[in-house]
């Protein structure tokens, strides 16, 4: 059982949730599997990326989590001191960055949420930001300090107006550079087609409903190269390449 | 009150069953499909606490299973169609098995086919391989097209599956029946008759769930089979008729998330139990009903588990 | 989104539906033995805004019911064994209907005997009654030693209570079907032969719950029947599987809480819908129902409710 | 939906919830059915007697419950400020005493709280609380003020050592008083016979498995008279003398 430090709003619908104490080892891209006790309805684990390590006494992790279901509605009523139940981290996470290559996040509303970490661990590069509005773009605050930040807004009343995919093709140069994206799995294919294109290295972190969170109930089938793997075990990150994006459930 | 002034109660209680022919330290196994080979929980506990394995259904030819989405939460339990996804009855004997020896846990192998052949060739397969105790013969997938629950709803089918198996192999045979039969006693005497050592049941319940924005099934098939909790008292049903049919030790199955709820399968019959959905919930599930029991054998001054078995007053 | 635009929607949305020669305001019931008689709900609603009310099952003389306990909580749902307690369908039509007759809403009596005559008697009883919209012939309680589960297991027995029922009366039928079967098509089958005018499904699933303590049911009675939303992928499931066999409307029962959960059943086949346990959780669900399916269809730009009825994708 | 106003513990286990706003016209012995909105499990309401009604803005109601369960474990997790849903008030309460009349309240732990609010309208008589040890005894407390307390505490730790049904005969005189009775199904089978043999009018109020609280679902049903009545609907007070105690569930 893990103590909730702290959960508070960060934007619309979003919450940050710190947890304590934390969990062993995390790389960036693992998510962790959150159950909140009481009645067994809802039933299943949620998956959330871990967003940040904290440090000090116990340790902790933070999430960032948006409300869009019953379990995120729950989260979101809890208060400091309040019990929930973790399971993580688990999955692999994202691999690091080559020797001088350049790095392009790609993020997608609370998609942002798996990278941070990574771009904690990294600490350059440019994060191209997809939100509905510039309220949205508040999830992408903490990325400031650690490398360029450009927003790109539906209703353009921050940064560029538009989808955030219309604006990869001129961020990504040709080779050496990297990309890791997360964010609606529409999104995420289009930023993959682009970077196959361009011939660069990219790397997706795909959603996926999940039962156990480690690769046993092969639930979270994905197809890739041609058969079917577990975002939990298999991923939740995979080079884009591999992935059967026909396939995909839109 | 007064048996908790039992003698036995000095000492320790006796776990261990005896289930067609199989001993095992103790009644809780974890159900097919929902433990993976086994070993991915080696990390939340020690798998020789268990009573055994039974390990995600094995075909003869490994199976690609259903496209996502293979399952969706409903109230109180999940859907899925994973469609015996698996890597087929060989992989596992070369690549898991070994792995699992060496965990010292008895494992039992949920076998299925798409024929009689199949299913008896997977038995032979398996047949005097080390680290096997047991074979579970899958009757009730609802989630594959051919064989599966075909066999599994028609007595006549179940009993050429079950007698075909046990022509193929030496090992104890468990069959596992399906639950969506109007008579689970017809079901229980036609497997005996086959040659089962012992039943299991219940596999999942076949449901459905649209998602109403698309009009489309919430899975890739149209239905899947239900699970969890929200079956437990329909499974503790099935498990007491069949119990009251059986001449064979019965295994109850359905919904188990926690010592008490296995009590309430053996009490109504259950020789064993296995836990299911529960291990996606909490990976340790298992081993805290093993705990649990013995914590209830104590309190009520029971010194050998399979009291309880059909303990029910009617 | 296309479909948004239709002119249709600029106007009213059409929720009446023909159910067997009912013609009814809108597809909401209320689930016979969970709305009483009507009346209770009176303070909670304008009753005159559903569909129709079906009231607690009818016998031919009062009956007394099971002794307590009669219920029992499971996850997401709840075991009743209530024994089709009732006052019987004289004393029904002398001091109810009128009541309900005052409320100016659809009523339709569900019907219940231990016998084939006792089923048509009641029906004789009621036919041309004013104030009865139509019968429900209860086939399926799991709670009655003898009829009930007895007529709505057995194919031919199903058949002649309908047929019986057919020649007691001149009012629309729905023939109540039983969960507790393997294939729901034969059963659909049997009723439309023996001529009923709907269908209705599910009943109640048999099942149980053990007081680990006593080591007794949690209930006066060894089995009870299962209602609430732990049933709903199930019933869903089986109201998919009779609409596809059947010539008459579906009309789709279990654990229906929200309108989502009543579309759910008429994307899957259901002409019309009942709610039952969740006017205990919340005596308003009916007409919250009926408000979010309106809702539904003006946001989808759906102009008869009829529309929906078994429109899902395979 | 209404609002968590206070919740605190009174007694081991125990706790007061205050609730706002109220509702109509509760009679004493009255309840109401609280559902915690959320999850689907628990699904069924539950009952709880009224054991205060408040005045002021909105106004409210109080109830005193005891966690045995999970239903009750989720209420005692909650804060003020959260909501919970409140159907009520329900059932049949006590009829108040014919003039003259002495009053006797017999109560088994928190049995007090459906006899508050009739004590409070009473105003005077006595009442002989039951309990396990002096730390129950509080919820006695609130009586103080109103009529003569009697504790009988089961380890002797406060008054008069026992249970309680062994003092309820030296209590009730013969004719002119009556018997206000709540608690275990037991106690109050005891206190019915106590009082039936001595001739005095009791009144019990019983608990019964409850789905719908408002006698539709037939669940409740209590063996009266030869028939089954409902605890809900034609309870939760009956006259002691209609109760077939046979017919009870221990
Ligand atoms: C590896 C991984 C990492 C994730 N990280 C984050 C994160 O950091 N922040 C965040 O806000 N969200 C994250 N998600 C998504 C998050 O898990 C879901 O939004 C959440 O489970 C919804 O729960 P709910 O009960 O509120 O919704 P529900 O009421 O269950 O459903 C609402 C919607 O959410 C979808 N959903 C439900 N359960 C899952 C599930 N297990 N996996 C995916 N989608 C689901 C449903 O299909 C539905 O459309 C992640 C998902 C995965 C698989
Ligand atoms: C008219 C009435 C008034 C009541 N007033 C009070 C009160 O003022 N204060 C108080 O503490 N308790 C009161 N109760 C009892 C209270 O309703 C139960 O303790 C509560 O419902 C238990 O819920 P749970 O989820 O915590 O327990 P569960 O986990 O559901 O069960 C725990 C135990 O409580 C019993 N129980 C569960 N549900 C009910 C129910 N609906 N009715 C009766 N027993 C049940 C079970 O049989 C079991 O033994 C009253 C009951 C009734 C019928
Ligand atoms: C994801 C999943 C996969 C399953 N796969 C199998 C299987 O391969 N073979 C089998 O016999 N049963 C399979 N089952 C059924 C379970 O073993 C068990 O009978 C059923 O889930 C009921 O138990 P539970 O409610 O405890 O989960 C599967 C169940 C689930 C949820
Ligand atoms: C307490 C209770 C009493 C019931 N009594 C009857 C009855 O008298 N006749 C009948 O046909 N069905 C009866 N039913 C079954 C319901 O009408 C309904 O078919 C079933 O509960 C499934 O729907 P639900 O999950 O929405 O409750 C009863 C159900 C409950 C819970
Ligand atoms: S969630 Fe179970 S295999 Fe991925
Ligand atoms: S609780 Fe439903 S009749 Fe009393």
């Amino acid at each position: 059982m893990a103590r909730i430090v702290h959960n508070y709003p960060v934007a619309p619908g979003c919450y940050r949730m710190g947890l304590s104490p934390g969990v062993d080892r995390v790389e960036p891209g693992q998510f962790v599997m959150i159950r909140i006790p009481g009645g067994l309805d809802p039933l299943l684990r949620r998956p959330f990326s871990v967003y940040n390590v904290l440090r000090g006494r116990g340790g902790g992790i933070e999430i960032v989590y948006k409300v869009v279901g019953r379990g995120t509605g729950m989260m979101a009523s809890l208060g400091v001191g309040d019990e929930v139940d973790v399971l993580g981290p688990l999955g692999r996470g994202f691999p690091m960055p080559g020797k001088k290559e350049r790095v392009v996040m790609v993020a997608g509303g609370v998609g942002v949420a798996s990278l941070h970490l990574l771009a904690k661990r990294i600490g350059y590069g440019t994060l191209l930001f997809g939100g509905r509005n510039r309220r949205d773009a508040r999830l992408a605050g903490d990325f400031r300090d650690l490398m360029e930040v450009k927003i790109v807004t539906e209703d353009g009343s921050m940064g560029r107006k538009g989808f955030v995919t219309e604006f990869v093709e001129e961020e990504i140069g040709e080779e050496g550079t990297v990309v890791y994206a997360c964010g609606p799995s529409a999104m995420l294919e289009k930023v993959s087609c682009i970077a196959m294109d361009r011939g660069v290295r990219c790397y997706v972190s795909l959603e996926g409903m999940m039962a156990c969170g480690m690769g046993v109930c092969l639930g979270c089938a994905v197809k890739a190269d041609g058969a079917y793997r577990m975002v939990c075990s298999d991923g939740p990150v995979f080079r884009c390449d591999e992935i059967d994006w026909q396939g995909m459930d839109g | 009150m007064a048996s908790k002034k039992r003698d036995g109660m000095r000492g320790a209680v006796d776990l261990s069953v005896d289930i067609g022919g199989m001993r095992l330290k103790n009644p809780v196994m974890t159900a097919s499909g929902t433990f993976g080979y086994g070993i991915e929980f080696a990390d939340y506990m020690d798998l020789k606490g268990l009573g055994a394995v039974v390990v995600k259904g094995l075909s003869l030819k490994p199976r690609a299973g259903n496209p996502p989405p293979r399952i969706v939460e409903t109230p109180c339990g999940m859907l899925n169609s994973i469609g015996l996804q698996n890597i087929g009855v060989e992989a596992f004997v070369r690549d898991k098995l070994p792995l699992l020896r060496g965990l010292r846990v008895s494992v039992i192998a949920n076998i299925f086919g798409e024929d009689v052949d199949e299913y008896s060739e997977v038995a032979r397969i398996l047949d005097g391989v080390r680290g096997i105790s047991g074979v579970e013969i899958n009757i009730s997938c609802p989630n594959v097209k051919k064989g599966g629950i075909a066999f599994g709803t028609d007595p006549s089918e179940a009993r050429r599956v079950v007698s075909a198996v046990r022509k193929a192999t030496t090992l104890p045979i468990i069959t596992k029946l399906s639950p969506n039969v109007g008579d689970i006693g017809t079901m229980v005497r036609a497997v005996e008759d086959g040659g089962t050592d012992a039943i299991s049941l219940i596999n999942t319940i076949t449901a459905m769930a649209i998602d109403i924005e698309r009009k489309t099934s919430k899975l890739s098939q149209p239905t899947g089979g239900l699970s969890g909790p929200a079956i437990k008292p329909i499974a503790v049903r099935m498990v007491w008729e069949a119990y009251r049919t059986a001449r064979v030790p019965v295994i109850g199955i359905g919904g188990i998330m926690t010592a008490d709820d296995a009590i309430e399968f053996m009490i109504a019959g259950a020789a064993a139990i296995q836990v299911g959905t529960a291990n996606f919930v909490n990976p340790r599930t298992a081993m805290d009903v093993v705990e649990g029991i013995e914590r209830y054998m104590k309190r009520h001054g029971i010194r050998k588990v399979g009291e309880l078995t059909g303990s029910l007053k009617v």
